[in-house]
């Protein structure tokens, strides 16, 4: 196998707020490989969005700060690289692709002057060029009549062809590696399964590898190779999509993966769920973070937080002392 | 363009119908009388009633508010009651003298407030920001007499520097222009720069923390391009709304204390005495030309956003 | 229990003074329904459909333009103020964003207190009791009652809202979106007290969401909504066991599941859902419909009874029309 | 989570940790004890009085000595401070409630005919220049004590009101004011018991702001002869200093002129402090 | 973007540096043919507003009215007490032995200023028939003329050709144009102060081609015969310039009055034989602020006279009685002080029952007492210290000492202080806190009227008169103020008159009962005695038996407690070395200013830059 292109060491971020120091990061370790792609889940809160924003610099501080671990992307670890040097890793070499599509793009510039920029400034090209360039992403990432369109403003589109600017703009300097972060949750469902099914198909035209970040499970499932579960900060269970959903092993993992409402022929009369609220990060319990919601916490549980390590009954990456045993479902 | 304009013209009217009904009711109507500052020393009942009906104090109230609306559809306003002068010729040697006087220093308090603004909200919470803030909030807290008194000592007195006039006006060469302009300018920016830094400061700051914002980022825009292409148009709404809006009062009551105190012969200082003279000629001119003045800033302002925010529209 | 008679609701934008201008918007557009007590009709569609309005159309919280509500055989439309004002009692709402449903400034005491003050239910010696009983009901401590809506989750702050809905005892509660921002595994919770508490008073629910598997496991009968127009009504098993409209089907097939061994046949629609300013003529879905024909451009389609006159399965496509009956079988012959 | 911690309670906390924020709020309830000194004939009233020697240097029985015509300077700038708290009181407390509640209404009735009314007044107030509007109002009501009041008043409420109308309309499409009227809440309540209380942090903003520019125009109104008509203001011992200051006799400019940036200053910083404590923003 | 900041900040101070630096205007300016222009730069702490003779009823109006326009009659240059001598009229006038008829003879060949105003632009000759004009411009009712009342009545025909519809092509009787150069005026009864009344700015002489031409806009630009032509006028600053054609008559400084025990040392000398203007330039600031005037006056290069302010006193002045200077100034500057020809006085209103005259006698005679006692309480000498610097005159009576020495044979005690005698009428007369009437105190808003006023309420209060019963009434515009004093609306009513001529009827006239509000008589006095002794006087000429009766007025406005009088300021004015002539605002203001000189260049000292 070849060298990961990005590899995430305990990475650690604190928050400061008014009334204390949130641990948004708490040791963060995953990898990315060249054309894969990676989900993050987890629910509101499990810092999944820090990470991403960890990895191009783009943490707003204050108040939040990188205490500690490494970001090495192709080797080189971007927590050491300076502001100028780092402009240049962003948007050539990591791109990202955001949420919210009504507010991610430049309300007062034309589509083509915020693409063209980006264009000029990573790749070189001649206003002219990049302007041809841009044209040439926004058919790729099909829309309609792009000559057109490139000249229209961020609010003359629709929430899904703004989507679609951006997944144009994030590709256009065939970057190595795009970060994806909830990029269908704004949309509709019909327009959310044009817009995944491009991108993977363009990231895999291209090649390119892909961190997908969502709170959507059913997201994950349907275009990841791999996946990491998040908990309050804590990355808990790891493993290839296919395993991960047919046996969950981290009882977090399992619950989540349960309480999913899905289209089922027949109607259930209860839907599973895991007890409780998920913590807040100022008053995160000791030991396991899951602890306090854990149906099948041991002793041990509640002393010491479990290390990732490799699962031997799944064969999944999974921090848990009494993992779920069996098969799911 | 033009259909738009008569539309937005035809909008204002209630607006200068509002501030010239308001102005009427209160100055005129209930304003000064000036009977008998005309009256002469020793007046008899007979005079008197002459002038009253000269200044048309005898009329109805709604025959006078009429009236006044006629004279502002025809931009007639006669003469003023004091000097005598044509109201419409006194307005246009007073008001570009106003400007002149109150531009630079309108300009320079904007300019430098953005300038400072941007500043302090890029280094937020470090001690630039704090210094500037500081600074901001003490130029806050002094009054305008207080620094027109100060600065008139310092710059143009025996007591301090002695480098400018007391008092004066004069446009005739750039170079007198300079000589009477400065130290009313850096009292303007002084006296400006403080709220200006303030307010655009948390206009800034708040277009520092858009989404778009941190997209130009994650795309590697540096930080003067952020600030100073992106932030800056995204910030021309506040910006322009704060400056355009205070132009009418800038012109009229901002130059009203300079002038009095420099003595120079500008329309707020033609305003106030007419205020405290009763001169209603000019009161109505001045209250009728301020309304104009709001409306067609109005326009201008709209016309402003539609420039740099595409999402205008301008119905 | 509840009957909702060609509703529609149309909004007028812009224009000036005069009225000259103006465009009207039409976000809900002859929607019929019934809805039997204890019984839960889910509506789905995606955003901009009409079903948020709709809901409050039926509550009369926006005034509807055409069209009847009825209410336990009364009407709710077509009543002065005041006689509205009693009937608020039997119809409530539940919202979606937890953090604005409640008032910031207010307890949840002064929350919950405020409709039985307002309508004089029950002594006011005996209407804290009533509070507090009711906030155990969805789950939460009665110590709760003292607090403010920013101490309380995302989870929590929606059960306080659905104690609000229930203070009043009503028949009737429109739930809009009132899962949708919830975190799934604190989604699930409130989607089974709904329900428990839809068995427990035998109350029956208008649930608006946008999520096809939410409505699924909570609604007996099933709505899908396009631009103002109720396309698809049916018994909810019924609905996705066989889904009639080209729009349901679609809908049904880009929902993503949870599982990475479904290969689904997705029918992915083309293009974006046109404005409600400005609909297509005809069939407002012919400009994405894979099935679309001639006639769906030009001619609007009727409501068309699939199931039978019990159990009816309404469809508004003209895929559906008695004249294309016909040709319709053969097509599912092919699927 | 502290139990039953509301918003108010909560931007207290806020507030005693604002070091800035406490000193200055010290010293404006210093300065407001003066006024309520002056106002309970404690002290300062001895402002008009003349004393046998003009222009004496300050000593013990005249702290900041004495005026061209014998009046105490200290007493006098003293005596000041209740007018600069009466007027900005006044002006701060009248004009923050006309102002949320024609903003509240304009905001709740947005695009409706009170909403019109109600804009069309603010543009036309606003479109007059301040100046000559206090001017015109005092000449209006012919030298009465409380013309400058009745015209900053007039004027002030209309800023306060675009704010409580902009927050309004921001307010009233929450949720919270939905279920209000899905319980059958009446109108008047909704605004007054729902959405009001909503934007009392911003009342309370606006009004410390509204008192500072209140007592700064003070200053320059009675320069301009516009304003305080019996007793002495800053502004009036400010417009006497102006003829002595030419001469180096600095007493009166300094103990009006610093007693006001003083006081200003704290205010300025009180209400800023005031500001982070309310942040909503912050304190969700 | 810092560094960039930083940049632009620099470039911004750069500027503002320049902006600092570029200031041009000290090079003198120049005339036509390059050699220096005389530029004199006078200031006045007033502004005119209107210069139409018929309005030209300031003091600061009549500053410029009189240097553009020309009257017949003028004051001699150096003379005091003031006497007139001919200015237009080519001698004062033949009065015939009724006393009814004055005959004024033109001088020939005096020309208006060069307008656009006259048929090619070139001013044509005055003539008699121009004086006749002018005053009857004042009886024309659309001029609202505020001069009108110097000859109401009498003047034959006059009134009436006013009231029937003012047609100018008809002649008026009293208003006899002999020839062209010859005027006769017919009055309807002796008018002894007739010739006085030529002499005021409201005589002055106006074409009809200007009137015609500029109509109410004559009153910014005026169009006479006087030593200069208006070039510039605002509200802050007015510019003339010689008028070339000034008729030419050489100075005779002993006819003017000059004494060298008094004058020497300001250099007039120098015009000697001389014809005025000698300088090519008189500009006058308006300065309303003393603070600003004085610094002004003090850096140098900017205006060339001014008035000492109050506040000043100390520092400029070595001793008040006699005034002298201290040496640094008298160094510095010339200087000289001027006794105003008016007076300030504080009157009480006669009209309210409560504090003036009342139809019960008892009560009558309590007013009398109360008034007597604040006026008794009066510290003339702090009130002369704290607002006049010690040197203003203060005197008894109503006479001020411009006009006459009356005062002197009028006993001080109206004017020394007397607490005891005050607080003993008043409670002779049953005054007590409790029942004191509430007064009401007028001013036109001002910080030393204030001041007046609250100094005024001290030494009331010393009497104990309760603060809080006499309440200040301010009026932000002298037309509100005058109004509510016409109207009869204030109980204490302090006041200023300025002299129209120096003849003590100007002021006895105040007291006049017919004059009652909204005539002059602000006090609204009534006097049935005094009524009869003015009328009396009033058709007398000057002379010891006059003066005997004017005094028995006087008495009896003092005797009564009327008002509470007087004082008259006496000014220092200080003017820079390089300027020749002899300041006097006191009297009409102005007249002067035809007989400055400059020194030339070449004696200059370089102003300071």
């Amino acid at each position: 196998m070849s060298e990961p292109l990005l590899k995430v060491r305990d990475l650690q971020v604190e928050f400061h707020t008014d009334k204390g120091v949130a641990r948004a990061l708490d040791g963060i370790s995953f990898d990315v490989m060249p054309g894969e792609t990676l989900g993050i889940v987890g629910e509101s809160g499990c810092g999944k969005s820090v990470t991403s924003l960890a990895i191009l610099g783009l943490i707003p501080s204050p108040p939040g700060r990188i205490v500690g671990g490494q970001i090495l992307f192709q080797g080189q670890d971007l927590l050491s690289l300076s502001e100028r040097e780092m402009r240049k890793v962003r948007g050539r070499d990591i791109a990202m692709i955001f949420q919210e599509p009504m507010t991610a793009l430049d309300p007062v510039f034309t589509i083509a002057t915020q693409m063209g920029e980006v264009l000029r400034r990573h790749q070189g090209l001649t206003r002219k060029q990049a302007r041809q360039s841009a044209i040439d992403w926004l058919a790729r990432v099909g829309i309609p009549s792009p000559e057109r369109r490139i000249d229209d403003y961020p609010h003359q589109l629709s929430g899904g062809m703004r989507q679609r600017v951006m997944i144009a703009m994030a590709l256009s300097c065939e970057p190595k590696l795009i970060i994806a972060d909830e990029p269908t949750t704004a949309l509709d469902v019909t327009i959310q399964a044009q817009v995944l099914e491009q991108i993977v198909k363009l990231s895999q035209d291209l090649g390119t590898a892909m961190m997908l970040i969502t709170h959507d499970l059913g997201v994950v499932a349907q275009t990841c190779h791999r996946a990491c579960v998040m908990y309050c900060g804590k990355l808990i269970e790891q493993s290839a999509t296919g395993p991960l959903f047919a046996a969950p092993a981290h009882p977090y993992t399992a619950g989540l993966l349960a309480s999913v409402p899905r289209i089922r022929t027949q109607r259930l009369d209860s839907l599973p769920t895991i007890a409780g609220t998920v913590p807040d990060l100022l008053h995160l319990p000791r030991g396991c973070r899951f602890v306090e919601r854990c149906g099948q916490a041991i002793d041990l549980c509640h002393s010491a937080h479990p290390p990732l390590q490799v699962d031997e009954h799944s064969g999944h990456e999974l921090a848990c002392y009494n993992p779920v045993q069996g098969e799911a479902r | 363009m033009l259909q738009y304009t008569l539309k937005k013209l035809l909008a204002g009217l209630p607006l200068i119908l509002g501030v010239t009904f308001i102005s009427f009711v209160l100055m005129v109507y209930f304003g000064p009388d000036k009977t008998y500052e005309l009256a002469g020393k020793n007046p008899t009942e007979e005079q008197i009633a002459q002038i009253r009906a000269d200044l048309g104090y005898d009329q109805p109230f709604f025959k006078r508010y009429t009236n006044y609306v006629i004279e502002l559809a025809t931009l007639n306003f006669g003469h003023s009651d004091s000097t005598g002068e044509r109201v419409t010729r006194l307005l246009g040697r007073t008001i570009p003298i106003s400007l002149a006087l109150t531009l630079p220093g309108f300009v320079l308090g904007n300019v430098i407030g953005i300038l400072l603004a941007l500043l302090a909200a890029y280094y937020r919470s470090t001690w630039i920001d704090k210094s500037i803030m500081t600074f901001a909030v003490v130029g806050m807290s002094v009054s305008f007499l207080i620094i027109i008194i100060g600065f008139q000592v310092m710059f143009s007195s025996a007591y301090g520097l002695n480098m400018f006039p007391v008092r004066g006006w004069s446009m005739d060469t750039l170079g007198e222009y300079l000589y009477y302009v400065t130290v009313p300018t850096l009292a303007i920016v002084f006296v400006s720069l403080g709220y200006n830094t303030r307010f655009y400061r948390a206009v800034i700051v708040e277009e520092l923390g858009k989404d778009h914002i941190r997209t130009a980022r994650a795309y590697g825009a540096s930080a003067r391009s952020i600030l100073l292409k992106r932030v800056l148009k995204n910030s021309m709404i506040p910006i322009i709304t704060r400056i355009m809006f205070s132009i009418p009062l800038v012109v009229i009551s901002g130059s009203l204390l300079i002038e009095s105190y420099f003595g120079i012969p500008g329309v707020g200082k033609v305003t106030y005495d007419a205020i405290t003279t009763g001169d209603q000629p000019v009161l109505k001119a001045v209250v009728g030309a301020t309304a104009v003045l709001f409306v067609v800033v109005l326009i201008v302002t709209d016309v402003l956003y539609r420039l740099f925010d595409p999402r205008v529209e301008l119905k | 229990m509840l009957k909702v008679t060609r509703l529609s609701k149309h909004f007028h934008i812009g224009g000036n003074l005069l009225g000259r201008g103006k465009s009207t918007l039409r976000a809900v557009h002859d929607v019929s329904f019934e809805v039997a007590a204890g019984q839960t009709l889910g509506l789905v569609g995606e955003s901009g459909c009409g079903k948020s309005t709709l809901g409050r159309a039926v509550l009369r919280l926006h005034e509807p333009t055409s069209g009847t509500v009825e209410l336990d055989g009364r009407p709710v439309t077509g009543i002065d103020a005041k006689a509205l004002h009693a009937r608020r009692r039997e119809m409530q709402i539940i919202f979606q964003d937890p953090y604005a449903s409640l008032n910031p400034r207010r307890t949840i005491l002064d929350t919950l207190m405020e409709p039985l003050d307002l309508h004089n239910i029950s002594a006011p010696s005996e209407r804290r009791a009533r509070v507090e009983k009711l906030i155990e009901i969805v789950g939460l401590r009665k110590q709760a009652l003292s607090r403010y809506p920013h101490e309380f989750s995302g989870g929590q702050r929606q059960r306080i809202g659905i104690a609000r809905a229930l203070t009043l005892q009503p028949k009737f509660i429109v739930a809009d979106e009132a899962v949708s921002a919830l975190d799934v595994s604190v989604q699930a919770q409130v989607l089974n007290l709904i329900r428990e508490l839809q068995d427990e008073f035998g109350i029956a629910f208008l649930f608006i969401s946008h999520d096809l598997a939410v409505v699924q496991h909570i609604s007996h009968q099933v709505g899908v909504m396009y631009l103002g127009q109720m396309v698809e009504l049916a018994e909810a098993e019924t609905l996705f066991a066989q889904p009639r409209h080209p729009y349901t089907r679609a809908l049904m097939s880009a929902v993503p599941v949870p599982d990475p061994h479904t290969e689904s046949q997705r029918i992915v629609l083309s293009g974006d859902v046109p404005s409600p300013l400005s609909p297509p003529s005809g069939c407002p879905f012919h400009t994405r419909c894979p099935d679309a024909m001639p006639r769906c451009k030009e001619q609007e389609p009727d409501n068309h009874n699939c199931g039978t006159p019990e159990q009816a399965h309404w469809v508004r496509c003209h895929l559906y029309a008695p004249e294309q009956v016909g040709l319709q079988s053969s097509q599912d012959a092919h699927a | 989570m502290s139990a039953g911690e509301s918003f108010w309670s909560k931007a207290w906390r806020k507030f005693l940790g604002d070091r800035f924020g406490l000193a200055s709020a010290g010293i404006v309830l210093g300065y407001f004890v003066i006024a309520l000194g002056v106002w309970l004939d404690l002290w300062g009233q001895q402002w008009s009085t003349l004393t046998s020697g003009s222009n004496l240097p300050m000593s013990s029985a005249h702290w900041f000595g004495t005026n061209l015509s014998g009046q105490d300077i200290f007493d006098r700038a003293i005596y000041s401070t209740k007018t600069a708290f009466e007027i900005g009181l006044s002006v701060a407390v009248l004009s923050t409630i006309l102002g949320a509640i024609l903003g509240a209404i304009s905001g709740f009735f947005a695009g409706r005919w009170s909403d019109e009314v109600i804009l069309w007044l603010m543009g036309t107030l606003d479109s007059i220049p301040f100046y000559l509007f206090v001017a015109a109002v005092a000449f209006a009501l012919q030298g009465h004590p409380l013309a400058m009041h009745a015209a900053m008043i007039a004027t002030f409420w209309t800023t306060t009101a675009r704010v409580v109308r902009g927050e309004v309309m921001k307010l009233k499409e929450l949720e919270f004011i939905e279920a209000a009227r899905a319980i059958g809440v009446p109108q008047h309540l909704i605004i007054f018991r729902h959405i009001l209380p909503n934007t009392s942090h911003l009342l309370l903003v606006q009004a410390t702001i509204v008192f500072v520019s209140a007592i700064k125009s003070e200053v320059i109104l009675s320069f301009l002869g516009l304003g305080v008509q019996d007793g002495v203001s800053w502004g009036l011992m400010i417009a006497e200093s102006t003829q002595e200051v030419i001469v180096g006799q600095f007493k009166n400019f300094f103990a009006a002129s610093g007693m006001l940036f003083v006081l200003v200053m704290a205010f300025n910083l009180f209400s800023d402090a005031l500001q982070d404590a309310l942040d909503p923003k912050k304190v969700h | 973007m810092r560094n960039h900041a930083v940049t632009y900040l620099a470039t911004l101070l750069v500027a503002l540096g320049l902006v600092a630096c570029g200031k041009g205007t000290d090079q003198p300016a120049t005339g036509s043919d390059g050699s220096a222009l005389k530029v004199y730069r006078h200031s006045m702490d007033g502004a005119p507003t209107n210069l139409d003779p018929v309005h030209s009823a300031t003091i600061y109006a009549n500053f410029l009215v009189l240097n553009t326009y020309d009257t017949l009659y003028s004051y001699k240059y150096l003379t005091r007490p003031y006497a007139l001598k001919p200015n237009l009229a080519a001698a004062m006038p033949e009065v015939s032995q009724d006393g009814l008829t004055y005959t004024i003879r033109i001088k020939p060949g005096v020309r208006f200023v060069d307008d656009s105003a006259f048929a090619n632009g070139q001013g044509r000759e005055l003539v008699a028939s121009d004086v006749a004009y002018s005053l009857k411009r004042h009886f024309d009712p659309s001029n609202r003329s505020q001069g009108s009342w110097l000859w109401a009545g009498r003047i034959k025909g006059l009134d009436a050709w006013g009231e029937n519809g003012a047609d100018y092509s008809q002649d008026v009787e009293g208003l006899e144009v002999i020839d062209k150069h010859t005027l006769a005026i017919h009055l309807t009864k002796p008018y002894p102060q007739l010739t006085y009344t030529l002499a005021v700015g409201f005589s002055a002489v106006v074409p009809h081609e200007a009137v015609t031409k500029y109509g109410r806009e004559l009153s910014i630009r005026p169009v006479g015969s006087g030593p200069f032509r208006m070039a510039k006028f605002d509200t802050a600053k007015a510019v003339l310039e010689a008028n070339p054609h000034f008729r030419q008559e050489p100075i005779d400084l002993a006819a003017e009055g000059f004494d060298p025990a008094v004058h020497g040392g300001l250099g007039l000398e120098a015009i000697e034989g001389r014809s005025p203007p000698f300088i090519d330039r008189l500009e006058i600031d308006f300065i309303l602020e003393t603070a600003a005037r004085w610094n002004s006056f003090t850096k140098g290069n900017e205006i060339q006279f001014t008035s000492v302010p109050v506040e000043q006193t100390d520092t400029v002045l070595d001793s008040r009685d006699p005034i002298e200077l201290k040496p640094d100034w008298t160094e510095r500057y010339h200087s000289t002080t001027g006794v105003e020809a008016g007076f300030v006085f504080t009157s009480l209103n006669m009209d309210k029952p409560y504090l003036g005259h009342n139809d019960d006698p008892q009560q009558d005679a309590r007013n009398r007492e109360l008034r007597c006692a604040m006026r008794d309480a009066m510290d003339w000498t702090a009130r002369n210290n704290r607002f006049y610097s010690g040197i203003g005159v203060v005197f008894p009576g109503i006479v001020p000492p411009a006009a006459s020495d009356l005062h002197s044979k009028l006993s001080q005690d109206s004017v020394s202080r007397n607490l005891e005698r005050a607080r003993a009428r008043l409670k002779k007369a049953g005054w007590t806190q409790d029942n004191l009437p509430t007064l009401e105190y007028g001013f036109q808003n001002s910080v030393t009227s204030r001041q007046l006023f609250e100094q005024f309420r001290g030494f009331m209060a010393d009497i104990g008169y309760p603060s809080s019963k006499i309440k200040p009434v301010s009026f932000a515009t002298f037309g509100d103020y005058n109004k509510a004093i016409k109207t009869s609306q204030l109980d204490v009513i302090p006041m200023g008159w300025g002299l129209d001529y120096p003849d003590s009827e100007n002021t006895l006239q105040l007291f006049y009962g017919p004059n009652h509000t909204p005539g002059s008589n602000n006090s609204n006095y009534s006097n049935p005695a005094f009524d009869a002794l003015f009328e009396k006087t009033a058709v007398m000429q000057p002379g010891p038996e006059r003066e005997e009766l004017y005094l028995d007025m006087s008495q009896m406005v003092v005797d009564d407690c009327v008002t509470i009088s007087g004082l008259s300021r006496n000014r220092i004015y200080l003017w820079h070395k390089d300027v020749i002539g002899l300041p006097d605002r006191e009297i009409l203001g102005g007249f002067w200013l035809r007989y400055v000189d400059i020194k030339s260049a070449d004696d200059q000292t370089t102003p300071a830059s």
